[in-house]
Order: structure tokens, then C-alpha cells, then sequence
């Protein structure tokens, strides 16, 4: 391969780690947040789509993304906050109701949606990182979101959080061992619909970067299965938040391959490549998980990996 | 408290699917939903009233309607069973698609293998080639989780992603028939193989089979010696094994029926509807498949009932469309409450059952 | 495959012709009730909505009730939509606006022998197909190929960009047109095409784009639902953008150089017009810009001078009947020659429905 | 000074439904004092203990602190008051490390958790406390004796004034329980805690409380300073009047620490391991190359400190754990634990919590009873069906041999008690002939007439030829009911005796030796 079109691919898969990668990293910090407190949200897509699609509609009535941003924000927190009542009820199975909640999610953004899908909403700003390198494309590669630097402040902030704050230590404690948390006198559902609750401000944040950030406009087709995927990458992340940033920027990368393949000029097999994300996924899985014994750093309340 | 009642509160209370528990919160719940999907109609400044007469017309308002919401029940059910089959040994598996897609696509490679073949011959050919690889798919999440550990939820969906890649990369690629070309498609099914509708109605044969797979797998469940030993794994995996059970070969082997069963849904709409294995397969019967399961408590008795009821608001969709300019997506919306209903519903189930309990436990302590 | 240019001729121009009458009494007092379906959503900014625009320019003449359907997915509800359309609202003409929907109108036509079908670029046969189905699609390739031509003059580094859906002859005819008019004014220009593998994947198609990007392409353009992501995506790397299905030039006001649009305002009147009036229905309507079936985007300040007018050079002959893309000898890009030397093919020919290569000049393969 | 807590309770109450769980029970605990609480399962001593620090509040009665009445709504509070409770299950994080639960015990976290500090602070405690453990051990690693002392340290680290012990040394070996608590009651005599310590064991009532209250049926027996009561007193107490046809004494020779009559076995070796090696739930080694055979018409006893390799060796012998290296061999033949083999070489088990390593609880007691011959003729019939009437019979009868109440074949087994969970379970296992049965604290938590009735079926099966293998956590089972005894420590056999000649002391020092 000559230098070039390393330097392409290069450009293309670091810019699209990136790019690609920062909802999964929101959204994957949200369902871990969730998960350290002992639930699963597989809603976490549903409240994804409604998340771009209310962040991309307020943001083009109210003309600022921020308002659009927060407002995607407080939508992922009420939706959050639904699956977490839900599922405190007895017998509620949350899988199950992850499921329900995306069909909802989905549904109502695509109902609600439907006026917003023509105009241009004001986008989210971009830094420009790689201001003093004379390469454009590297100059484009490096010019990221803010929401980007942001993610990677929370998932350092959660990786610290999780040590060493008191809602940090409350959270893994009512996440490991529920029966304890209730003997220590910790609101175990109230601990675990917040943990919910927070975490859909994530999914919502994320779904946000899609329709404010990249790639910047709201439709149907929108997301891809990242609020599912990033359930996923919360296992191979083994519930770290920095893992999980590693995980995403992986994901992403592994996203971009694709089409970065074909401009470089390997363009058989495309349907295939496009879906290294997911041989990915699994094969990390495959390689990491063994047969009836939980992974280390697995909440102990999780339903996930009984 | 008489003997006799407290047995009959022990019964109810044995078998959580028996009609009386089960019916109440389902009931509940579906009336539950229809008030919030009211409420939402209403804040779109629809009426709710006309809205839902005409969801009642388009689902099942006529003959026309019933074969409509028959005919889109049919691929539900069999990826319902792709579900509810798997979950009665304790899994959650949500990869009916890729299954589809793989089963549909082997279905249709039949007409490119052997395209003399007898009728007699090919239609259960495919249906077998449909069932086999689209149970080997799901087999292998399957195994996965029992030889790996690889949860079955995340490693059907993988597989599922992987499959429908796996699907377009060969029905654009070495499957496709050169012909099809604005649509890439495999060997179209010579005529003759088509399967057509059933006698005296508009639905295709897949219906019939689907209802019929329904039930098998019921009596299959419920009585059969492999039925009774998958119960005791969904049960307690623990006692299984204690009690010398082959739990990965049963756990394995309930992963391939279910994936059998989405296999052949993928077969029929090949054989029925499409004459050929294309990208139109890929139009969320799997998912909706989750959908049907979950509402029917895993029950594939009641997977017939609330297939034909998803079906049914399916094609209300289309008339509220037409008549009342709402999108689409209002049938998404009503299938979401509905199915967050039923599960915040089961609360209440969860309650009767412990009401029944105590009952009967306060009776049980003079024996 | 029998039909000859004379035939697409006529029913083009009765279809024409029947848009063009005056509304008698009769017309207008006769009731008609007309369905539409969509595969995607009907304000995609895009495919869909290029159609659902056409259909709503509709409810405005007299007489005409239009009932609608979105995001129908190309399964047995595509037949159960129609169907319901029928039965339940009376419909006798429908537009069936997407590909995959073609065999579900052929399987029901029969059923309903007074109901008119309106396929939207299927491929109907005489004798094989249901006198009930026609089909329509205009020559889109035709405002490729000016859209290449203004690509030309405004790339400096020689390298176009294409993403498309899939590898299947509506795209590859647009790709290849549309690196024609390019090479048209360089020779040494190439275009780069990246398939997404479908045809509304935002993610995917923003980026393909900056891949291109990425590799030094300039001017891009694509065949897929929705451009949107696309123009706006070019919009923030800088980069110029031809359009497609609809005007965007408001996403991307410095940088759209044209686009390429359906105009099917012309053909909806003329099918429904005639249903109306009980005029026979066209079974093959084809047409390019010369009939109005498409046009081109207006020219922005990002048009160079000189695009224009070559463009408006090209266009006059096309306009006039004079302009072929498709003539020998024509090489595809792995050197085999797919058209002879004094060969040529006019826009009627259905060899070029059934295209599978890319021309000399792009970069990329139609296998999957 | 004295810092330890006056705890008195009056007339305390509680019903369920119409069931009566506490009645108007009253008990004082003295400031520096041992106070041992006795009973049987059921008669409400976790009731009173739940309602005194605030898990369940009770319907009437009243609670005083150093002589003032208290409310207590809410575990925190009794925190507050200065009362811990110390769980039988234990109440730590697995997943967090020894320090993070030191800390968390402590429930007034600030928002910002300086480590530096912490730390520091807990080394410094650390150094004082009775039993030392690693800060930074994940408490999944720790063993179950290492997790009760976790138990103790964060009451202890609390400062709290009087610590409520639930069977405190279930799971510790005899020196470690005379360790544990002999610890504790100088720190009671020293006028520093108040103890509350509910029991079986009449060993450590009569050896290290000051006092002791017996509860029955909900309602108090008899509450008297240990001096004044003795061994057959306590049973009496416990017992309650005998019942027609059985003496007090009679119980009590089942009860006591007196080996059980035998007959003489045969020499042939119906269950051999062979180099076994098992791994844990997390992926490690946790059985190391054991070998042990077990003969017919043999009780082998498996002693060992609870984690010590003992579940995953009984549970790799019963099917429900891969081997990874090694062999069995049943009846002399290579023994995979298939279902064929367990049926045709009567292989039988008796697993430890019976309700959720026994049975499958959602269905009925029927067709638990029938796990075993479900896919055997009568019950499976022509073409594959299975039978539910033959079901029911097969269950109707054997319920009736082994006294299930309530003797109703269609309920569901969760809904029964523990005990009759673990009847349910020897009516599936011991209703055919058995030639090897392999038991895993077989009568953990349940009460005198059940443990009496399962450990005569265990020595019935033995005495009809079985090779019988059972491991438990309480020694005095296994010496009263084995013919020879083997520890387990660390995964491996460290020491095999003639139960005629085993001395606690020296067993009890090979379970804890390394400890």
C-alpha cells in the first residue's frame, strides 16, 4: 500500500472513531451508569431516536442547539425515568420492558418527527483541534464536536465517580448486592431509578450528536441500532467507563472501516465490511466471555448476565 | 377455609398462564393503552373515537380486513416462536431477523440448485432448507452461550446484524439472478411453486402452518418428555443439571426450533409472497416477532391471538393513514403503549398470584 | 423486449397529450379517487417526497381525491395496502412509487382489471404483464450527466465523488452519465463511488462522504432516498455538491453547483387526466428533459461561468433530440469495450434499463 | 466508662394475616453483656431481631435505649442508636473491595471520598481490630469464615453498642468460633459492646452468654442468667412439652453429639474420584487433584470451612459443574453424571438450599417429585407424551411416605416450607433403591424434627448399602452421623479419620490450619 493511501484510511478511521464513535460513547456511559446500578435498559434506542429527533426540533424552533442539546437531555431523563418506575414494580422484567420502551421511543419520534425532517436546525459547533497542521484532511479528521470532548470529561468524571463519591460508591453498592444496600439502609429502587433516569440524559445526549452534531439531521433512518449495540459494548467494557471509551472509539472506527475502504479502492465485499462493527462485537465477546462463570466487574443484581 | 376452594386457589395459582390470572391485567392493560393512545390522538387534535372505530375496521371490520390482518400474522407467528421457544429454557433471544433473512435466502437457493425439481418436492424442500439454516443460526447463539458464555440477548442480535450482511452480500453478489435488475434478487421460483392461498380465503398457506407450528409447539411444551425437561432448564438450571438433564443439547436444541421457526417464516414469504429471496424480507417480522412473543407471555397458544391482533393493527394503520392523515407511525406508537402496558400490568398479575398465596398459606397451616 | 422508440413515443406523448387537454365539464365533474404509496417517509427530502409532491399538486384538480400511504414496506402489505385503497376508498388509479412494488402490482392487477396500476421504473412487457400496470420513469441520467458537466469545471483536483445505494442499473446509468459529462470536460477526470449498501443509512452516507473527502475529492454527488446528509455533510468539508431527486441548494447555498430533479407533476396529470377521462392508460411512459419528466436544479453563485454554459449548450441539444449519452466506442473501467464504435444508444433503449457496468474513468466495482 | 447499650423490649407483637408471630414478648439485655436468644426455626427470633433495628417494624410494642423509649422506623436509625446487626446471609458487596465495605457500612459517606485519608483511617482501625483482613482484597475473594469477620469489623468500626449476631458461627470452624466470640465477650465484659446472639448451638450459649431468653411459637419460654440453665433445660425450653408417643430425651439423644447405631458396610468402592480438579464460578482452581473413594454401606463425611472447595467438588460429583481434569468412577466405571449413568448406577443427591439448588419452584410438588423418572414409563407414555396423572400419583404417594405438608401434589414448591422443600426433595431422591447418594448440608436451617427425620433417612440409605457422601458445614452433624470423615481445605483432602476416633479439636485444626 503506498503512503497515501495508508494516510487516507489512517485519516479516515481515526476521524471516524471519532465521528462515528462519540454516541455509541454516550449512549454506552448512560447504559453503564444504568447497569453499575443493577438494571438493563434496552430502551436505551428508543429514548436514542426520541433524543435526535426532540434535540433536532428544539434546536431548530428555538434557533440555539444548546436549548435543542438540553432539551434531549430532559427528554432521555423522563424516558429514563419511566423505564426506572416501571421496572421497580414487582415482577417487571426489564429486558422485556427495554423492548416496549424502544418501540414507544421510536414510535413517537418518528409520529412527533415528522414536520422536522425538511428544515435545518442550528448544529452544535465543532473545536478545531488540528488548526496548526497544514494537511486539510487531518485539519477535518481533528475538527470534533464538542460534544466529543465532553464525552471523554464524563467518562474520565464517571471513572473517578464511581470510586470515589458517595452516589458513586451508593450506586456499584446497590448494583453488586442489593440485599446489603437494603441492610445499609440505601434506597435501593430510588438509587436505581436515578441511576435509569441519568442514564437516558446520556442515550438522549447521544441521540442528540446525531441530529445536532453528525451526521446532523433528523430522519427516520437515522440511528442504526446504536442504542442496542451499546448495551453490547457495555459488556465488553466489562461496566469501566473508560472501557467504555475505548469501546466506542473502537466501534467507531470499525464503522468508518467501510466506507473508508472503498475510497481507497477495495470495494468487493462492502455489505461485509459494513458490518465489522458487529463481528467485532462478537468476537470480542467470544474471546473474553467463558461458559458459566460471570466476568469480572459484573454487577451482581445484573439480569444481563445471569 | 374448605379444602376444596383452597385447592382451587392452588390450582390458579400453579399455572400463571391459566386464563383467569392471565386475562384480567392483559385486559388492563390493552384498555390502558388504548386511553393513553386516546390521549395522544387528542393532543394531535384527532378524535379518538373515529380513530379507533376505524382501527377496529381496518383490522377486523370486514372480510376484506380480516384476511389483511391474517396475511401479515402469518410470518409473526413463526418469529414469535423464534422468541417464545427459546424463552421457556430461560432465554431472551431477539435475533428472528438475520434468521429470516438466512432461511429465506436458502429457501430461495433452492430454485437456483435445483430448478427442475417437482413441485411436490420443492415447496418442503425449502421449508426444510428455510428451517435448517435458520435454526443452525440461532443454534449457534445458542451455543455460543452455553459452550462461551456469550449472552444470547447481545449474540442473536450480533448474529442477526451479521446475518441480513451476510444476506445482501450474496443476494447482490454470487446468488443474484443477472435479471434482477433494479432489485437484486435471487433465481425467481418458477410459477408453479408459488404456494397459494388457502381454499375460500386471501391468506397464503404460511398462515395455516404458522397456527399449526403454534399449536405443536404448545402440546410440544406442555407434554411432550424433551417439552417437560426444557421447562425444568427455564426453570432452574441448577436442578437440571443435578438431575442428569443434557442442558446444552436441550438449550441448544430449543435455540434451533425457534430458529427453524423464523427460518420458514423467511421460506414462506419467499415461496408465498416475494418468488424470490430479495431485500424485501428485511421488513422487521423479526422484530416484530419480540413483540408478539413477549405479549403472549411466551405462550405460543396465545402467540396465535396476539400475532393476529399485531396483525390487525398493522393493517388499521393503512386506513388511518387514509382517512385520517395520520403517519405511520401512529401504529408504532399505539404498539409501544400497548406493550408497555402489558409488562407494567404484570405488576398486578404479580399481586393476584401473592394475594392467592397467602390465602392459601393461611388455609394450609391447619393441615 | 419488443418495444421500439416509436411505441415509448406514443404512449409518452398521449400521456402528454392528455395533460394538455382542457378540462371539459365532463372531466371535471367525474369523481376519482387516486392512491399513492411510498416505500420511505414523504417528506425525505428526497425519492419520496420528489413523488408525494407530484401526488399533492393533484388534490388540487377537480375531482380528484388522493389517499396516501407511507413507509410500506415492499411485503405482502404493499398488495394489502393497495387493495385496501380499492375496497375501502374506491381508488382506481394508484402510483406505486417504488421498485421492489412492481411484482405486488402485477400479482394484484388481474384481480382488478378496471383499476389502473402506475409503476414507478419497472419494466413493463407487453403480453407478459397485466394491460392494468404501466410503468413510468423518467431519464434522470440525462440531468446526471449536466450535473458531471458542472463538476468538471469546478473540480481542481480531478477527483469526483458518487455515494450510492447499490450497485443496481438506475444507479450505475446515473454514475456513468454523470462521470460522462464530467470527462466530457477533462478526460482525466475520475469519479470515486462508495455504495452504502442501502438506500437511507445517514450515518453511513455522511461517512462515505468524508472519505471522499478524506481522498482529495472535490465535487460529489449521489443516488440515494435522501441527499440531505450528504449536501450538508459537503457543506462542512468545503466541499462542492451536485443535487439529487430535489433542490437543496438551501443546504449547501456556496457550495450546490446543480442538481438533478424529478418533475413528476407532468407525469401524475397526464395518468390521471386520463383515468379521469377514460383515456387508455400508457403501459410504458418513459421521458427526460425535452418531455419535462426532470429538470435541472437553477444555477447558484457557486456555478462556474463556464459550467453554465456548457451545460446550457448540452441542455439545448438535449432539448432538442439531438443529445445521446450512451454511443461507442465506450470502454468500462476494467477496459472492456460495452459499447462498439457506431453504436449508439438513444435514451429509449431498454439495453440501458438493464446496465451492470461502470464506465472507463470510475473508480469502483459492481459486485456486492 | 461503659460504653455499651441497655436494650430492653416490651411486650413486643407481630402478626401475618391471621398468623401470629410474636406475642407479647419482652426482653432486657444488660449493658456488657452476652445475651443469647433461642429457638426454633419459626419462632420468631428474626421477627423480634428484624422489628429491633428497623428491617420490619413490629405491630406493638415498645423499644428503650439506656432506659429511653426509641423509635425505630429504619435500619438507619437503629445505626444511629447504636445497634448492628450482624446477618447470618451476609450483608456485603462481593463486587467491592474489603475497604469500600468498611466504608459504605458506615452510612454517612461524604459527597467527595478522599482514599488518602480513608485509608489511612481504616489501617489505623485495622491494626486495632480483633481480626486483621487486606483493605483491598475483593470481598469476593474472601472465604466464608474471612466474610463473617468482614461482618463483625464494620459493626465494630461503626462504634456501635451493641451488636445483634445471627448465628454468628455457622460457618466458622470450632477455633475460629472460640476465637470469634470469646473476642467479643471480653469486649462485652469490658463494658465496650452489648451482645444479642441468636443460636443454635447450646455449646456457645452455655459457654460464652451471660443470659439467655428462649422464644417459642412466638411467645417467650423463658428468659434466665446462664448460670442457672443446663443443657437438657435449654431443649426442654425449646422443645416444649413432648408430644404423645416421643419423650423430650428421646430428641434429644438425635440432638446430641452421640453417634448414631450402624450396621457394618461392605469393603467394595462404590464412588471413587480420582485426581479430580473442579474450577469456581470466577474461572479459578478450586478443587485440586482430590482423590477419595466412598464405599457401600458407608457414611463419608466432607468437613471443611465453608468456601473451601467442598460446593464445587459435591456439585462437580452431582453433574452441576464441569471437571477439569481427573476422573469419577461409580461402581468401578468411568461416571460422566449423564442422566443414563445416574439412572442406571442409582446415583441420587440431596443438594444444599434445597428450594433453589434442588427444585424448580414455579412448578408443582407433582412434577418436582417426578425430575427423576419424568422420561420412565409409567409417566411417559406412548409416543413421548408425558403423563400428568401418573405424575400425580407417583407424587400422592410418596408425599405420604415422606410426610410433605401440606400433602397437596399440584401446588407450587415455592410456596412450601423449608422444610417441607427439603422433604419434597429426599421423597424425588430416596424413594427408589440408592447405591450412591451425595448430600450437601443436608439440613441446614431447619428445626429439630426435621433434622432428625432427614438424618435417619440418610443413615437408612447408608445401612441398606448405599455409599453415602455428605459435606457439611456443622461438624457435629458429621460426627455424629459419619463412619469416616475427610477436610477439605484449600481444595484439597488434608486429613482423613475413623469417626469412632476423631477429636473435634484436632479436625477443627485441620479445617482452619493456614487461616
Amino acid at each position: 500500500m503506498s503512503e497515501a493511501v495508508v494516510s487516507t484510511l489512517a485519516i479516515g478511521m481515526i476521524g471516524g472513531a471519532i465521528r462515528v464513535g462519540t454516541p455509541y460513547l454516550f449512549v454506552s456511559l448512560g447504559e453503564c451508569i444504568t447497569e453499575k446500578g443493577g438494571r438493563v435498559n434496552l430502551g436505551l434506542e428508543g429514548i436514542l431516536v426520541m433524543g435526535a429527533m426532540s434535540g433536532y426540533a428544539l434546536s431548530y424552533l428555538s434557533g440555539s442547539p444548546w436549548i435543542g442539546l438540553l432539551c434531549a437531555a430532559a427528554m432521555g431523563l423522563c424516558m429514563g425515568l419511566l423505564h426506572g418506575l416501571i421496572c421497580s414494580l414487582p415482577r417487571v422484567n426489564d429486558i422485556a420492558f427495554g423492548i416496549g420502551l424502544m418501540l414507544l421511543g421510536t414510535g413517537l419520534a418518528f409520529f412527533l418527527g415528522k414536520g422536522f425532517i425538511q428544515p435545518q436546525a442550528p448544529q452544535l459547533p465543532a473545536l478545531s483541534l488540528g488548526s496548526f497542521i497544514a494537511d486539510p484532511r487531518w485539519r477535518s479528521a481533528l475538527s470534533i464536536n464538542a460534544l466529543f470532548p465532553i464525552g471523554v470529561l464524563l467518562s474520565l468524571l464517571l471513572h473517578w465517580g464511581l470510586r470515589s463519591t458517595r452516589p458513586g460508591l451508593a450506586l456499584r453498592l446497590v448494583g453488586d448486592h442489593e440485599g446489603t444496600a437494603r441492610a445499609l439502609g440505601y434506597p435501593v429502587a430510588t438509587v436505581r431509578i436515578i441511576a435509569t433516569a441519568v442514564g437516558g440524559a446520556f442515550a438522549g445526549v447521544g441521540g442528540a450528536y446525531l441530529s445536532l452534531c453528525y451526521p446532523g439531521s433528523w430522519s427516520e433512518g437515522l440511528s442504526s441500532g446504536q442504542g442496542i449495540m451499546a448495551v453490547a459494548l457495555v459488556i465488553f467494557a466489562r461496566w469501566r467507563p473508560l472501557g467504555c471509551l475505548a469501546a466506542a472509539m473502537l466501534f467507531g472506527a470499525a464503522g468508518a472501516l467501510g466506507p473508508a475502504l472503498q475510497s481507497i479502492g477495495i470495494s468487493s465485499g462492502y455489505h461485509l465490511f459494513n458490518a465489522a462493527p458487529y463481528a467485532l462485537t462478537l468476537a470480542i465477546m467470544i474471546a473474553s466471555c467463558r461458559p458459566r462463570q460471570t466476568l469480572g466487574g459484573t454487577p451482581g443484581e445484573l439480569s444481563l448476565t445471569r | 377455609m374448605s379444602e376444596l376452594l383452597r385447592e382451587r386457589a392452588l390450582v390458579l395459582m400453579r399455572a400463571p398462564g391459566s386464563f383467569a390470572l392471565a386475562a384480567l391485567p392483559t385486559l388492563l392493560a390493552v384498555c390502558s393503552a388504548l386511553a393513553m393512545f386516546s390521549l395522544f390522538l387528542l393532543a394531535q387534535d384527532v378524535s379518538p373515537l373515529e380513530a379507533l372505530r376505524l382501527m377496529f375496521k381496518g383490522a377486523f371490520g370486514s372480510s376484506f380486513a380480516w384476511a389483511n390482518s391474517l396475511q401479515r400474522a402469518a410470518p409473526l407467528m413463526l418469529t414469535a416462536l423464534c422468541v417464545a421457544l427459546p424463552a421457556r429454557a430461560g432465554l431472551v433471544v431477539i435475533g428472528g431477523e438475520g434468521a429470516l433473512a438466512l432461511g429465506g435466502l436458502a429457501a430461495g437457493s433452492v430454485a437456483v440448485m435445483a430448478p427442475s425439481l417437482a413441485v411436490k418436492a420443492a415447496v418442503p424442500l425449502m421449508v426444510l432448507m428455510g428451517a435448517l439454516i435458520g435454526g443452525l443460526w440461532i443454534a449457534f447463539a445458542g451455543m455460543l452461550r452455553q459452550w462461551r458464555g456469550v449472552n444470547e440477548t447481545i449474540g442473536s442480535l450480533l448474529l442477526s446484524y451479521l446475518g441480513i450482511a451476510l444476506f445482501n452480500h450474496l443476494v447482490e453478489g454470487a446468488l443474484r439472478d443477472p435479471a434482477s435488475l433494479n432489485k437484486p434478487s435471487t433465481l425467481p421460483l418458477p410459477e408453479s411453486w408459488m404456494v397459494g392461498a388457502m381454499p375460500g380465503l386471501e391468506v397464503h398457506w404460511g398462515f395455516a402452518f404458522g397456527a399449526a407450528a403454534c399449536v405443536l409447539a404448545w402440546i410440544f411444551l406442555r407434554w411432550s418428555v424433551p417439552g417437560f425437561a426444557l421447562n425444568v432448564v427455564g426453570g432452574n438450571v441448577n436442578v437440571a443439571r443435578l438431575v442428569g438433564l443434557p442442558v446444552d443439547r436441550l438449550v441448544i436444541g430449543a435455540c434451533f426450533a425457534g430458529g427453524a421457526a423464523a427460518g420458514i417464516a423467511g421460506a414462506f414469504e419467499v415461496a408465498a409472497v416475494q418468488g424470490s429471496a430479495n431485500a424485501s424480507l428485511l421488513s422487521g417480522y423479526g422484530y416484530a416477532g419480540i413483540l408478539v412473543a413477549f405479549a403472549a407471555r411466551q405462550n405460543p397458544l396465545a402467540v396465535i391471538v396476539c400475532a393476529v391482533l399485531v396483525g390487525g393493527i398493522g393493517a388499521s394503520g393503512s386506513l388511518l393513514q387514509r382517512r385520517l392523515g395520520l403517519p405511520d407511525a401512529a401504529t408504532l406508537v399505539l404498539q409501544g403503549l400497548i406493550f408497555a402496558n402489558l409488562l407494567a400490568w404484570e405488576a398486578l398479575q404479580g399481586r393476584l398470584a401473592n394475594w392467592q398465596l397467602r390465602l392459601s398459606s393461611l388455609g394450609a397451616r391447619d393441615v | 423486449m419488443t418495444l421500439n422508440r416509436r411505441q415509448f413515443l406514443a404512449s409518452g406523448v398521449s400521456a402528454a397529450a392528455a395533460g394538455l387537454l382542457p378540462f371539459g365539464a365532463f372531466a371535471a365533474e367525474r369523481k376519482l379517487t387516486i392512491g399513492a404509496l411510498y416505500v420511505g417517509p414523504h417528506d425525505d427530502y428526497g425519492y419520496n417526497q420528489s413523488h408525494a409532491q407530484a401526488v399533492a399538486k393533484l388534490k388540487a384538480l377537480p375531482g380528484i381525491k388522493v389517499v396516501e400511504q407511507e413507509n410500506v414496506p415492499e411485503t405482502v402489505a404493499v398488495q394489502k395496502a393497495m387493495e385496501a385503497m380499492i375496497e375501502e376508498d374506491g381508488a382506481e388509479l394508484i402510483f406505486v412509487t417504488s421498485f421492489g412494488y412492481f411484482s405486488h402490482a402485477v400479482k394484484l392487477a388481474p384481480k382488478y382489471p378496471k383499476v389502473r396500476f402506475a409503476h414507478c421504473g419497472g419494466l413493463w412487457q407487453a403480453g407478459k404483464d397485466p394491460a392494468n400496470v404501466g410503468s413510468y420513469f423518467g431519464y434522470i441520467d440525462e440531468c446526471q450527466y449536466l450535473n458531471g458537466i458542472a463538476a468538471g469545471h469546478a473540480t481542481k483536483s480531478k477527483k469526483l465523488g458518487f455515494v450510492a445505494a447499490k450497485p443496481i442499473p438506475q444507479v450505475l446509468r446515473n454514475i456513468n452519465a454523470f462521470t460522462m459529462g464530467a470527462r466530457s470536460v477533462n478526460p482525466e477526470i475520475s469519479t470515486q463511488v462508495i455504495f452504502t449498501g442501502d438506500w437511507s443509512m445517514p450515518v453511513r452516507e455522511a461517512e462515505a462522504t468524508n472519505s471522499l473527502a478524506d481522498k482529495g475529492v472535490d465535487v460529489v454527488t449521489c443516488h440515494v432516498d435522501s441527499p440531505k446528509v450528504l449536501v450538508e455533510t459537503a457543506a462542512k468539508r468545503g466541499v462542492d455538491v451536485c443535487g439529487y431527486h430535489a433542490d437543496q441548494s438551501v443546504l449547501a447555498p456556496k457550495l450546490y453547483l446543480t442538481g438533478a430533479e424529478w418533475n413528476w407533476e407532468t407525469v401524475y396529470k397526464a395518468y390521471a387526466l386520463a383515468a379521469q377521462s377514460g383515456a387508455p392508460f400508457a403501459n410504458m411512459t418513459r421521458g427526460g428533459l425535452k418531455d419535462g419528466f426532470v429538470r435541472m436544479s437553477a444555477y447558484t453563485a457557486a456555478t462556474p461561468a463556464k459550467a453554465r454554459t456548457a451545460i446550457d449548450g448540452v441542455k439545448a441539444k438535449m432539448l432538442a433530440g439531438k443529445f445521446d449519452i450512451f454511443k461507442g466506442p465506450l470502454k468500462d473501467n476494467t477496459g472492456k469495450e460495452v459499447i462498439p464504435a457506431g453504436t449508439t444508444l438513444v435514451q429509449t433503449d431498454l439495453k440501458l434499463e438493464s446496465m451492470d457496468y461502470l464506465v472507463e474513468g470510475v473508480i469502483g466495482s459492481t459486485g456486492a | 466508662m461503659s460504653r455499651a447499650l441497655a436494650l430492653e423490649v416490651i411486650a413486643a407483637g407481630k402478626s401475618f394475616g391471621a398468623f401470629r408471630a410474636l406475642d407479647e414478648v419482652s426482653l432486657r439485655v444488660k449493658p456488657g453483656s452476652v445475651h443469647a436468644l433461642l429457638g426454633e426455626n419459626g419462632a420468631g427470633k428474626s421477627t423480634l431481631v428484624k422489628g429491633l433495628i428497623g428491617y420490619q417494624s413490629l405491630d406493638q410494642g415498645q423499644v428503650m435505649v439506656d432506659g429511653r423509649e426509641v423509635e425505630i422506623a429504619h435500619p438507619r436509625a437503629a445505626q444511629k442508636l447504636g445497634i448492628g446487626m450482624v446477618y447470618q446471609h451476609f450483608t456485603v458487596a462481593p463486587g467491592l473491595s474489603v475497604a469500600e465495605n468498611l466504608l459504605l457500612a458506615t452510612g454517612k459517606l461524604p459527597l467527595h471520598i478522599r482514599w488518602g485519608r480513608v485509608r489511612a483511617e481504616l489501617s489505623a482501625f485495622m491494626d486495632g481490630a480483633p481480626f486483621k483482613l487486606a483493605l483491598d482484597a475483593p470481598v469476593s475473594g474472601l472465604s466464608a469464615g474471612e466474610k463473617q469477620k468482614l461482618e463483625i469489623l464494620k459493626q465494630l468500626y461503626l462504634q456501635q453498642r451493641l451488636l445483634i449476631l445471627d448465628e454468628p458461627t455457622s460457618v466458622l470452624t470450632v477455633q475460629e468460633a472460640d476465637e470469634v466470640l470469646g473476642l467479643l465477650r471480653d469486649m462485652a465484659h469490658r463494658g465496650e459492646i452489648s451482645v444479642l446472639m441468636i443460636t443454635h448451638k447450646f455449646g456457645e450459649v452455655l459457654a460464652y452468654a451471660d443470659e439467655v431468653t428462649v422464644l417459642r411459637r412466638g411467645r417467650l419460654v423463658a428468659q434466665a442468667p446462664v448460670a442457672e440453665a443446663t443443657h437438657d433445660k435449654l431443649a426442654r425450653w425449646i422443645m416444649g412439652e413432648p408430644e404423645a408417643g416421643e419423650s423430650a430425651e428421646a430428641l434429644l439423644d438425635d440432638a446430641a453429639t452421640r453417634r448414631l447405631p450402624r450396621a457394618p458396610g461392605s469393603r467394595e468402592a462404590r464412588l471413587e474420584v480420582d485426581r479430580l480438579s473442579v474450577l469456581d464460578d470466577r474461572g479459578l482452581p478450586r478443587v485440586h487433584e482430590v482423590s477419595l473413594a466412598v464405599h457401600g454401606g458407608e457414611l463419608v463425611g466432607l468437613a471443611g470451612i465453608a468456601g473451601n472447595g467442598q460446593r464445587e467438588l459435591i456439585e462437580a460429583l452431582s453433574g452441576q459443574r464441569s471437571v477439569l481434569g481427573g476422573a469419577i468412577r461409580v461402581d468401578g466405571l468411568p461416571y460422566a453424571a449423564t442422566r443414563a449413568q445416574m439412572r442406571e448406577r442409582r446415583v441420587f443427591s440431596l443438594p444444599e438450599e434445597p428450594l433453589y439448588r434442588g427444585c424448580v419452584g414455579k412448578l408443582s410438588v407433582a412434577e418436582n417429585i417426578a425430575l427423576r423418572n419424568f422420561d420412565q414409563a409409567p409417566i411417559r407414555r406412548l409416543g413421548g407424551l408425558v403423563s400428568y396423572r401418573a405424575i400425580r400419583a407417583q407424587a400422592q404417594a410418596r408425599i405420604a411416605a415422606f410426610k410433605v405438608r401440606p400433602p397437596l401434589p399440584q401446588r407450587a414448591m415455592a410456596s412450601l416450607s423449608g422444610g417441607n422443600v427439603q422433604r419434597a426433595v429426599l421423597a424425588r431422591e430416596l424413594s427408589e433403591p440408592v447405591n450412591v447418594l451425595i448430600a450437601a448440608n443436608p439440613v441446614f436451617g431447619l428445626d429439630f424434627r426435621a433434622v432428625a427425620d432427614i438424618h435417619a433417612r440418610l443413615l437408612a440409605a447408608r445401612n441398606a448399602g448405599a455409599a453415602v457422601l455428605v459435606a457439611s458445614d456443622d461438624l457435629d452433624e458429621l460426627l455424629q452421623l459419619a463412619d469416616r470423615l475427610l477436610v477439605i481445605r484449600n481444595g484439597r483432602i488434608v486429613y482423613e479419620v475413623d469417626a469412632a476416633s476423631a477429636d473435634r479439636a484436632v479436625i477443627g485444626g485441620h479445617m482452619a490450619a493456614g487461616h
